[in-house]
């Protein structure tokens, strides 16, 4: 029964979630560059555009994989949504290993942005796709360590646990550092701004340069809807999840949830994009260590005090 | 479980109407598949052996992948077991240390 | 039969057709990930043995590592993508054999094996255990694998790139011949290497 | 019922475009859209409308037209002072005043308007199905024949040869940086590519994201940027954009005309500081004597942004050309270099080279491609390469070509 009543608000949180999402993303960054405020129908009418446009193949693409791409990518951004907690015992799949699920989940989105920009059999998504691998990659190094420290004071790897063991302190304060990690892979995995390899302005859109219409708003729907799941992560891991006074649990979730949407979008749009090769060498010889040390301070931290 | 029969009856309506808006489209004709090179053309199919420039760095990462599978259930346990855990994991993170900084003196993290 | 039976059925034929898939496409990136495919109905499988922690482990494992072995396949196999069909399989009569004793091997470990009779209790701390494990009695296994990991890493290092702190791997080097002493084949590694770009 | 509830909502949709730039164009129409009524599209897949602004070259008309039919339906073309013949078949066609330098400011802005009120109306009566879309303008053919030919029907033969699906398969040479053997990809990029400068054609050969040889096929078209602070601004404004910061290359556009909602110059400024734009680019990259590296020529756009004078620059050294910056370089790299350069350094870099067209005689694009002689530094490399391969790939390798003669 809870199962039931955590599926449907599964889907409220996720429609709520993805329209936030697309004003957001529609509306901050023209905001920021100081254009006219556009309205908020412009993300509908650019959807009802992108359906009535005709969708083009390439030269002998893998149309299968090609089509099943936007699908995984979409699909997984569902399941890691499903194993966050909306209050005490609503969650849609109770898991027991929570953070692998979601782990599973980072990883198989490399292989879903690999799919799409590999099936065009086109030399700009296929650049694009590959320098993603390459990045993606450690940067799920790091949210795996990161999320393995907010598991160690909940001595379990479950989401639930994770949430009701920060009832007395927010894990954001144990490792700080950990949510500016995990922030850069819900950039990284929602494909967005320092670390969009994937679809950039200096591949002419990379992955996403020779599919069109249909396609595109499939691409879109993904990204965006992936952009919530890591924010709730982010919120359920660092923030307290449901934790709060007054409002339902799902509430708090909701607006936590929002607040590191803003602040992921935004992030995307202030800092540049290194060289592929620079930013592989920044996460594996800066950030990792970094986490590490995350990691050490959180167990030093557990012993003496905890 | 009677959920499912109609469950794929919708997801059937749906492709039909999507279908249905797409109905008057045509295919693709040969030169809207051209590949997007700014009005280029290019020489030969883009599948090709691609040359990743990282890829000892897949390798290093495969290594690096299954040392960290080991530390989940380590996490589960770290509060019951205190010090010994934390000894264990202070071993770990040296292997993975170490790891890195002879990749990075061999230069595995630039591009090939 | 249940709702269990009938998922593990349906993982079952997924985990076996996607298998046999793997072999019978042209492209190496789908039958990469149609590898992908099966070792995610096993790991799923595994999550219905009662064992999530493991299951869900090799799902995520294999997700990177199919990942990683489909660049290498594209990387270096003639003809990646399958433009031109081809056969998958080499040496019939020696794979044929070979499946068919693997097969009888298997079988026969299933059948000798005694599997616990009665089901783990759903409420069993199995990931703890696992804890428990690593660090108790499995310490030593635990320790070597670490090391032996490391060692993986650093041979892997040497092994495969060939611009290290001492120049190029291949300085010097001759390729071996066809024939024992025979005029070595392959790329001649030209002496001084030009205008090698330093990045 | 349902679709026409779409094309409702879809006439409200930001207008698409993809442009085609043409001579002198450039600036004018980086100023169109600051409107957030348009959307300057990054691949012509995404755009609605084509819109092809100023003067162009004979030899650009193919590419136009290749271009045009790589849109999808619906799609529409606008010409906008251009001249391109019967190119592009019975195109819309806009005239205004050619050149910004010939008329006054306002008349220039109120030009502007008028083609952005035409795009929009453009765009209006292709959604709502009043305008057909352009047919193709090129043939459905595609480059090989291919259909029912080989012993599978795709076109293809044995492992690499024929041309499966219409094109033939890449071939193996010796890397740049490492001499692994692998795929050479050789392509012709631009004119039009939303990335490169205006105009600029580059033959490029790639192993995969590294630049292997360059070669010049067609110069940029010329523009009227000089080096006052808009057009060092809009310059800013497109390094901005490669770096990944969007937002700031729109408020440095903003910035360029002056308009009230533009932020203060140190504002920006201080912005590009702190998003890390210097460090996302590498020391010594495309450094060519006497015009500093990419970080220093970023650096004197952002001081000229701020109106201090433009650093003066020695002149060029004969040598330096495009073909010896760019091989070597990564794609993201090579287009932070190619965007540093303003628009007079830039032409003298991609001058065509005398005696470098010789193979271009004979040479069919469209079947296969092997021994493509670039008279680059790097081709002595590659020769030896093949030349020691005795094993089964260079067999088929020599298939192939017998496949072709």
């Amino acid at each position: 029964m809870m199962e039931l009543i955590a599926a449907l608000l599964l889907l409220l949180f996720l429609s709520v979630g993805f329209a936030g999402a697309a004003l957001v993303d529609g509306m901050l960054p023209a905001f920021l560059a100081g254009q006219s405020r556009p309205s908020w129908r412009r993300p509908i009418a650019d959807a009802a555009r992108l359906l009535q446009t005709q969708r083009i193949r390439t030269e002998a693409p893998d149309a299968l994989l090609w089509f099943l791409a936007p699908v995984l990518y979409l699909a997984l951004a569902i399941i890691g949504l499903a194993v966050i907690p909306f209050g005490p015992g609503l969650v849609t799949i109770p898991s027991e290993v929570g953070i692998v699920v979601w782990g599973s989940c980072e990883a198989l989105t490399i292989v879903a942005v690999f799919m799409f920009g590999w099936s065009a059999n086109a030399p700009l998504p296929l650049i694009g796709a590959y320098r993603y691998v390459a990045i993606a990659l450690p940067a799920m190094l790091l949210s795996m360590f990161v999320l393995i420290g907010a598991a160690l004071p909940a001595e379990s790897l479950g989401f639930t646990e994770i949430v009701e063991a920060q009832r007395r302190v927010w894990n954001v304060v144990r490792q700080p550092a950990g949510l500016i990690l995990f922030l850069m892979l819900g950039l990284a995995i929602s494909l967005r701004g320092p670390f969009d390899y994937a679809d950039p302005a200096d591949l002419a859109g990379g992955t996403t340069a020779d599919v069109s219409g249909p396609m595109v708003l499939a691409w879109k729907i993904a990204r965006l809807t992936m952009l919530v799941s890591v924010s709730a992560v982010t919120a359920t891991a660092f923030l307290g999840g449901y934790l709060g006074p007054l409002l339902p649990g799902f509430v708090w979730l909701l607006l936590k949830t929002a607040l590191i949407l803003v602040v992921l979008v935004g992030a995307g749009n202030f800092f540049a994009r290194m060289p592929p090769a620079r930013m592989m060498s920044v996460i594996w010889t800066m950030l990792l260590p970094l986490s590490f040390l995350m990691l050490l301070a959180v167990g030093v931290e557990l012993l003496l005090w905890g | 479980m009677e959920i499912v029969p109609w469950v794929f009856l919708i997801g059937i309506l749906s492709v039909l109407c999507i279908r249905g808006v797409h109905g008057v489209r045509h295919s693709a004709t040969a030169p809207q598949q051209l590949p997007f090179l700014g009005g280029g053309t290019p020489d030969t199919h883009a599948w090709q052996r691609y040359h990743i420039r990282y890829y000892s760095m897949t390798l290093l990462f495969i290594a690096f992948e299954m040392e960290m599978m080991f530390m989940y259930p380590w996490a589960v346990v770290f509060v019951e077991e205190g010090g010994m855990a934390m000894m264990e994991m202070g071993m770990f993170l040296a292997i993975l240390s170490i790891g890195i900084v002879y990749a990075w003196r061999e230069g595995v993290f630039r591009w090939q | 039969m249940g709702l269990t039976d009938l998922l593990f059925l349906a993982l079952s034929a997924v985990a076996i057709l996607s298998g046999w898939r793997v072999f019978a496409t042209d492209s190496m990136v789908r039958a990469s990930f149609l590898l992908l495919l099966s070792f995610v109905a096993v790991g799923l499988i595994i999550v219905m043995l009662a064992a999530p922690y493991i299951g869900v482990a090799t799902v995520f494992m294999m997700a990177v590592e199919m990942m990683v072995m489909a660049l290498f396949m594209v990387m270096f196999m003639m003809n990646p993508a399958g433009l031109n069909p081809m056969m998958m399989v080499h040496q019939h009569r020696f794979s044929i054999v070979a499946g068919v004793l693997a097969f009888a091997g298997l079988t026969a470990a299933i059948l000798f094996t005694s599997f616990p009779k009665i089901p783990v209790d759903p409420s069993t701390p199995v990931v703890h255990d696992l804890g428990i494990e690593l660090l108790g009695p499995s310490m030593l296994i635990f320790e070597t694998a670490g090391v032996t990991l490391l060692a993986t890493m650093i041979g892997s290092v040497i092994l495969s790139s060939r611009s290290g702190r001492f120049g190029m791997a291949d300085q010097g080097s001759r390729p071996p011949g066809l024939e024992p002493d025979g005029e070595p084949a392959g790329r001649q590694p030209e002496a001084g290497n030009g205008h090698h770009h330093h990045h | 019922m349902a679709v026409s509830v779409l094309s409702n909502w879809a006439g409200e949709a930001p207008v698409a475009v993809f442009v085609a730039i043409g001579e002198g164009m450039r600036d004018r129409l980086e100023r169109l859209f600051n409107d957030a009524r348009f959307v300057r599209a990054a691949s012509p897949r995404h755009a609605a409308i084509f819109l092809i602004a100023g003067r162009m070259r004979l030899e650009d008309r193919e590419d136009l037209r290749r271009l045009h039919d790589q849109m999808p339906h619906p799609r529409v073309t606008l010409l906008w002072n251009a001249e391109v013949g019967e190119a592009l078949g019975d195109a819309e066609v806009f005239t205004g005043s050619t050149l910004e330098v010939d008329i006054e400011a306002s008349e220039a802005g109120r030009s502007d308007d008028a083609v952005r009120d035409r795009l929009e109306k453009l765009w209006q009566e292709l959604a709502s199905g009043e305008r057909s879309s352009e047919p193709d303008l090129l043939h459905d053919e595609p480059p090989n024949s291919w259909e029912g030919i080989g012993p599978h029907g795709q076109g293809g033969q044995g492992m690499m040869g024929g041309t499966p699906y219409g094109r033939p398969m890449a071939m193996t040479s010796d890397d740049l940086r490492d001499g692994l053997a692998l795929d050479l990809y050789t392509a012709r990029f631009g004119p039009f590519l939303p990335m490169f400068p205006p105009g600029l054609l580059l033959e490029m050969t790639l192993q995969g994201d590294v630049i292997q040889s360059v070669k010049v096929v067609r110069p940029p078209l010329s523009q009227a940027g000089g080096n006052d602070v808009p057009a060092a601004l809009l310059r800013l404004a497109r390094l901005l954009d490669v770096l990944g910061l969007p937002v700031l290359g729109q408020r440095a556009r903003l910035a360029a005309v002056g308009g009230a909602t533009s932020v203060p110059l140190e504002k920006l400024s201080r912005a590009i500081h702190w998003a890390g734009a210097t460090l996302a680019i590498p020391r010594g990259l495309g450094a060519v004597e006497g015009y500093g590296d990419t970080r220093t020529r970023f650096a004197n756009l952002v001081s000229v942004a701020n109106g201090f004078s433009p650093a003066m620059w020695p002149g060029l050294t004969r040598s330096a050309h495009l073909s010896s910056i760019l091989p070597g370089l990564e794609w993201s790299e090579a287009m932070l270099v190619l965007n540093s350069f303003d628009d007079e350094t830039l032409s003298t870099l991609a001058a065509i080279v005398e005696g470098a067209d010789e193979d271009r005689d004979g040479h069919d694009h469209d079947s296969g491609h092997m021994h493509h002689d670039h008279g680059g530094p790097h081709d002595h490399d590659r020769h030896q390469g093949h030349g020691g391969r005795g094993s089964h790939l260079g067999n088929d390798y020599h298939g192939r070509h017998g496949g072709h003669a």
